[in-house]
């Protein structure tokens, strides 16, 4: 180790890549347009114009794809650039001329520009059988079939308010699916394999027990080797046990697959955050293209262009027409998975008399 | 090396969408590359990953900002028997000059699989795929860019924040500087996982909260004002040809303090919740008042173990000059308490509930507001203490 | 006997308010009313009460209906040594005669208190503080007068309804009549108790509950309808003078379902959540729809030991003509599966919290309807059955 | 035992208790007025007309007051009456002329008209210090002393909506005080009192440990003797244990005391049933006239009387307002027990940025 290995320095700070034209108007923006999809106009206090031309990315990015972005950059906003909570790039551009050019060079290169105002935006998503030992999915796959497929509300097709999608491959769900407008959801249905053999080298056993949220695993041994076992019942397939313990996997190329959650959201904007709930909950892996998945979404995305109003999220949608109206107006089949039967279950069951009928 | 067919991984080159395939496609030389496209076509084929459970693998003296990933069928694709992804702590709201970018783009070429995530779902930027011989390389590259590891593991994760004021006409507190005061000033809890479990930081300039962090980050700062909504008559006029000002605005209010008299929008602030939502459509006329500050909310997370959460309000409003001090107060006193009473794998939410808010507001030193809830208790098991006799 | 000092209990004399001392003090005459003055003096000047935990007493072949009750001090109160409640089920709507309920005081001067509770709070008529031996005699002369005991303890509890059709224009199916067949029905559940806990049934003849069945029963019968509200134009105008359309109806409407022009009102039926209040305010002019029926929900109860419930929906719509008989099923169903597995003292509300409302809904028989939720699951975790494995 | 001894015959059947006007309408009303408080006209399909004359009662009933009621039936309303849901009792008139005589002598019996409409009714309570062995407190005392003091609000004076006032001795709250405008609870803040001697005799131990909502007993030897503990700091004073087992006794002169809940319903008018809410956790029992819990009701009544819109029900009322406007409203303090720390705690924080500065 050399003596002047840096260490704990922390990020560079922003201020490094901030264009002159955000340095002089930080915190004195006075409003905004949106000139066309893709494209927001900020306009300071004192009259300074910023256009942002936002574009779409897999999210995966080679580091070609960077550079082209960086020549990108070069060519029309003076080098600066950034990305968005949501994996899309923007361009900061204050020559309004680069605006339509840049938009060509990006959509010529595959990039396409949209994701602003009411409609949809990029899919906040994780690694799925790309890098995660826990996926119960591909997420990459399933963004990419559904984009394709709803490509116009990114591009140019209105939706009557912002429908935020997310994906995540399993339960961990490290993206916003528990507060999406639509999500989906890896998940398993089988019981944990368990390697008998190997789990007391591999793992803890008191905190493989105690890691599971419903107490279905005990302590047992299993042809002479100190191991556990699962009450079947007791078991919801959260894969918690797994986290812990790789020798409990859940993965199974027949049972795992992905369910889909609606009406969730983070915002404050009318209605208070809420979480996704759960619309359809098992529909098969079907690499390449998920049709299933696809169509279901779809499916939802229209009922909702066609029965929202004018801003409304669709979680504000359902919880004006009821849930009921969801399941008829989506034909979507309510089962008894719809139904919590977890810890807080009881205070999702309708306790009034207030019904449509 | 020969390119592999992926017949299956084809299908998603077409389409407008941007594809992924396209990208690592594009990174092929790099021969992790091309041994990732084979495993993922297999996973396409097999309908299952291929991914182990990751060793511990770091550089010296971090305990987190690296994953460690290797496949479980090394022998068919040696080149990503080891592929760790490394965390580089994003600039705060992920601006970024061609210049550094390329800087970037030039190490991980050399040292890595030429595949990125731009970004993670915590808002790193994420190396995909590298081995454990080049971490050590890579991260003093890194360092001397000016980067640093963001985190993982048990630790304080990589805050991350809405763009604010940078370019946003609502942000009522300076959200890229706060996430740069903190990430700097947490920089060994960061690096170093101490915690029963992980814990986020996220920065939203205001109530829209574009950084998702009620959702998702365990202590949420959101942006919010006191005084009146400013707004400019006239300018509502502009608004006029595309917005309704009743169907729109005034209906849409979720407590109703909004008039439209046909020429004049008059507000009932005390009874605005700071919603966004009247001004998010009237953009040019109106605006958050100039009383502006910050609202602190904790406890957000993923399900696991006892079900997701929302963060909750902890504090409804602090001036947004006093917001970065508050947040140091806030996280230490809560570390305090929660970092030496969480169980193993404990998020702060999960904790609360188990010891019950009014025990930890006692011991965070906060006192009990009705802003902390939606309302008080209907069950009427209240644990009296016994200071309460007389 | 000499009457006893009261000095706080005359406290309680005065306002204008009627006292229940007054009325303890007007059954004086009773040695047990005397004696009930005298510990109740003692209870208000010590702060305490001096009643013991009951023994089992009741009538011969009967589980229910005694409440059994001695004081700790029977020293000084020996006239309420014992003081046993008895709970005479009461009329359906609580209607009488003049002539029946002199009779019922007749028995009750000769063999009890004098006191009564009219009437306890799950409907029945209390009597209030007789001896073990009197019992059998007075509910020998009880059943000769035409009335029978209520329930207590782990039996279906003595079912109450509003007065429904029988006074009131908004009853959406015979409330009494289902009560009192109901009663019929399960004599031997209200007066043999064989289930884990207490089972209480009861009938509101709309939804504005006049019974509170939906917090205080386990089966909840509130009538509602299907089709569209009747209005009445021309009579609108007689409310005129003291209701506002705006302020006082439509604006007032949980889902914003009606439109008054200012001359006509129209209602979205479709959107119409049958809450009752636009009937309530404009009673000479809307009444419910003609396709009337009931909604049946299932599960309220008190706080112990889980918390308060309210009753959640099992069945959203039942034809008027079925709801007797719709009750029956699902009692009966009900009763096989919670009697058979409930635990000792869980309600049903509880029961079905623990095994899981699909598994219990599939257990008596009913399909999940979304009417039966707020809004479906938000957290992942189901389990998925066996069967579903293709 | 004879053998014409009768069982199983239930309650009479109502039929034999109806005014004729009754039968002849019964299901065929068509509409009512309140022509006066305390006073409801019920008008048929034809015609017809039934007065009501509602008048409170103390619920506590001697069989002179019902003699007496009777007489006044068979004067004013051919023998007929009924008790209402809350205690109340009504005469059944037909000739319209015998309203205001029946009114005039039941005031001056003792027995005020009211209790319809907008404004107070009755209180739903339980039997207290009466007869009850797990009181915390008595119901008829503080019923009679509230009433008295709110008097105006049953009798003559109007409030914006229905206020029902319920109470309960004791956490087994028999009525309806989970679900009530304003709710009185009776509470006990003293650990049981175990009787070690003789708990092995009156009780089963395991069925005892067993009753614990919060496991807070455990089995445990004194003094030689089979009994049990209690953990203080998980004991919440819930009384179910002596529910269960007679020797532990949560009875105390000095540490029981009255809770003050607000803001519950049971009707689906315009808003759902809702649970009533803490307001206050603890008043000391000062009998005979309970002066601090009367003032605290009068004054949340009063607070709610002034803010409250025509209908609004007080919980509608603090939900249009906000929480912290009731407090601030009424200068009751929030303290920490208003936040709940039981099973569901955690769905009643405030989860959401939607807030008034
Ligand atoms: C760039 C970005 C912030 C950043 O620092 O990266 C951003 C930027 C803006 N947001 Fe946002 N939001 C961004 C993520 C979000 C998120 C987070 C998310 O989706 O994960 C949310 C919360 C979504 C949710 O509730 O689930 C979000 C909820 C909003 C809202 C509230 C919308 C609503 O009605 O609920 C507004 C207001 C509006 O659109 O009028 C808003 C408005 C805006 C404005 C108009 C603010 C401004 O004046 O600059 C910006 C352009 C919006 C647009 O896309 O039309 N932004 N915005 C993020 C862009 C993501 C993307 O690439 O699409
Ligand atoms: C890389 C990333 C997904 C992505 O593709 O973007 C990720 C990847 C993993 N997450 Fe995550 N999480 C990532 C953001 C999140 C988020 C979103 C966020 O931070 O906004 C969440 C939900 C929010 C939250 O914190 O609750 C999230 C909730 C989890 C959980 C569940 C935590 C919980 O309390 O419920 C786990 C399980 C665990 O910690 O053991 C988890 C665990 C993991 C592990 C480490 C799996 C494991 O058990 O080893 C994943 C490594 C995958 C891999 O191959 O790299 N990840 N994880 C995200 C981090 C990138 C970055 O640093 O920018
Ligand atoms: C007499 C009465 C109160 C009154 O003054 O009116 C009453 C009195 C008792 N109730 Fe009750 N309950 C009475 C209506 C209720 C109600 C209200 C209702 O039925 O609408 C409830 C709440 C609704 C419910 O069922 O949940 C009620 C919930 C309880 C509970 C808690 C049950 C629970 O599941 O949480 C207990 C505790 C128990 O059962 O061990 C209870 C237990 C008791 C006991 C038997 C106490 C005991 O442990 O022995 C009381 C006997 C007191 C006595 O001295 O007579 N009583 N009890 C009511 C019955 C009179 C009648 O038959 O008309
Ligand atoms: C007589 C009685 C039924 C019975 O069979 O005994 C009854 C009778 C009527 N109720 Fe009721 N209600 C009776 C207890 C209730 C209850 C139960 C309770 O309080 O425990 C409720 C639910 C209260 C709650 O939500 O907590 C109840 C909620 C209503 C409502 C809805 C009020 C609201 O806005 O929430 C109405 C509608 C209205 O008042 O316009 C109503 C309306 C009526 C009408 C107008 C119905 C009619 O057309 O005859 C009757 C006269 C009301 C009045 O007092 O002004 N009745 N009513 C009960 C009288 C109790 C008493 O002595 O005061
Ligand atoms: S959601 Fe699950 S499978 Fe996907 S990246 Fe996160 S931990 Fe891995
Ligand atoms: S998958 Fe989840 S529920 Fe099943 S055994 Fe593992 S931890 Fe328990
Ligand atoms: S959270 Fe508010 S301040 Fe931040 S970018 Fe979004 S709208 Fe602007
Ligand atoms: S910000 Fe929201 S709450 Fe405030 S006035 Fe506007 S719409 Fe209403
Ligand atoms: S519940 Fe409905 S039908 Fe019954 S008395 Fe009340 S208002 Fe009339
Ligand atoms: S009954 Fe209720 S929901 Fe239906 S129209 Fe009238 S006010 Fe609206
Ligand atoms: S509330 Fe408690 S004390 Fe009062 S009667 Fe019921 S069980 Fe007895
Ligand atoms: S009073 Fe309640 S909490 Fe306390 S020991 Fe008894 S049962 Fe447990």
């Amino acid at each position: 180790m050399c003596a002047d290995r840096k260490t704990d320095i922390g990020p560079p700070h922003h201020d490094k890549f901030l264009p002159p034209i955000i340095k002089n108007n930080y915190g004195k923006w006075k409003y905004h347009e949106t000139p066309q999809r893709g494209v927001l106009l900020h306009v300071g206090e004192k009259g300074d114009k910023l256009w942002s031309v936002r574009a779409a990315t897999a999210r995966i990015a080679s580091i070609e794809t960077i550079r082209l972005f960086a020549d990108i950059a070069d060519k029309f906003s003076d080098g600066y650039l950034r990305w968005t909570s949501r994996n899309n790039v923007e361009f900061l551009i204050t020559d309004e001329s680069k605006v339509k050019p840049c938009i060509q060079k990006l959509e010529a290169e595959g990039y396409p520009v949209g994701g602003t105002g009411n409609g949809l935006t990029n899919i906040v998503h994780t690694q799925g059988w790309v890098h995660c030992h826990s996926a119960a999915t591909d997420a990459s796959g399933v963004v990419k079939a559904l984009m394709d497929d709803l490509f116009p509300y990114y591009h140019d097709k209105e939706l009557p308010g912002k429908v935020r999608i997310a994906f995540a491959c399993c339960l961990n769900m490290c993206g916003a699916v528990h507060c999406s407008d639509i999500a989906l959801l890896g998940v398993h249905r089988r019981l944990p394999a368990i390697k008998h053999d190997i789990i007391a080298k591999q793992c803890e056993i008191p905190s493989t027990v105690a890691a599971c949220p419903t107490g279905a695993i005990r302590p047992k041994t299993v042809d002479g080797h100190q191991s556990v076992e699962v009450i079947e019942e007791q078991c919801m397939y959260c894969a918690n046990c797994f986290t812990v313990c790789p020798a409990m996997t859940l993965n199974d190329p027949e049972m795992d697959g992905l369910s889909i959650w609606v009406g969730g959201k983070v915002s404050n904007a009318r209605s208070e955050p809420m979480f996704s709930k759960l619309a359809i909950p098992y529909i098969p892996n079907e690499p390449p293209r998920w049709p299933t998945a696809v169509k279901a979404v779809r499916n939802i995305v229209e009922t909702y262009a066609k029965g929202a109003r004018k801003f409304e999220r669709v979680g504000e949608w359902i919880e004006r027409i009821g849930w009921p109206a969801f399941f008829d107006q989506t034909g979507i089949e309510f089962t008894k998975y719809h139904i919590d039967d977890f810890t807080h279950a009881g205070e999702t069951f309708k306790r009034s008399a207030q019904l449509r009928h | 090396m020969t390119e592999r067919q992926t017949p299956l991984l084809d299908e998603l080159e077409k389409g407008p969408w941007p594809s992924f395939v396209k990208e690592i496609k594009k990174s092929r030389k790099n021969p992790m590359a091309e041994d990732l496209l084979g495993i993922l076509e297999r996973s396409y084929r097999e309908k299952i990953g291929h991914w182990k459970h990751g060793g511990i693998v770091g550089v010296m003296g971090y305990g987190g900002g690296v994953i460690g990933r290797y496949t479980d069928i090394p022998e068919d694709f040696p080149n990503v028997a080891h592929f760790h992804t490394i965390r580089v702590n994003q600039p705060a709201g992920w601006f970024y000059t061609s210049d550094v970018l390329r800087k970037i783009c030039d190490i991980w070429e050399r040292r890595g699989s030429n595949i990125t995530n731009m970004h993670g779902s915590t808002g790193d930027m994420v190396l995909l795929g590298t081995t454990t011989d080049q971490l050590e390389p890579i991260f003093s590259e890194l360092t001397e860019l000016g980067f640093d590891l963001g985190g993982s593991g048990s630790d304080l994760r990589t805050p991350s924040c809405c763009n604010g004021q940078a370019r946003c006409e609502w942000a009522c507190y300076d959200t890229m500087g706060a996430c740069y005061a903190i990430t700097q000033e947490y920089q060994d809890e960061l690096h170093r996982p101490a915690f029963p479990y992980k814990y986020k930081n996220k920065f939203a300039g205001c109530p829209n909260d574009c950084v998702a962090s009620v959702a998702r980050s365990d202590l949420s700062i959101i942006g919010t004002w006191k005084d009146s909504i400013q707004i400019d008559q006239a300018a509502i006029k502009a608004h006029h040809s595309d917005i309704n000002m009743v169907d729109d605005v005034t209906s849409r209010c979720p407590t109703g303090c909004m008039k439209w008299d046909g020429a004049k929008l008059s507000i009932d602030n005390a009874n605005c919740v700071k919603c966004m939502h009247c001004i998010n459509v009237l953009n040019r006329a109106l605006a958050p008042g100039k009383e502006r500050g910050a609202t602190f909310l904790l406890g957000a997370k993923a399900p696991i173990v006892g079900g997701a959460l929302l963060a909750s309000v902890m504090v409804p409003f602090v001036p947004a000059d006093e917001v970065v001090d508050t947040i140091k107060e806030l996280n230490e006193a809560i570390w305090d308490d929660w970092g030496e009473n969480g169980k193993n794998r404990e998020r702060v939410g999960e904790y609360i509930q188990r010891i019950g808010m009014g025990n930890f507001l006692e011991r965070i030193g906060l006192a009990p507001v009705p802003q902390m809830v939606i309302h008080p208790r209907t069950n009427p098991y209240i644990f009296f203490e016994a200071s309460e006799e007389e």
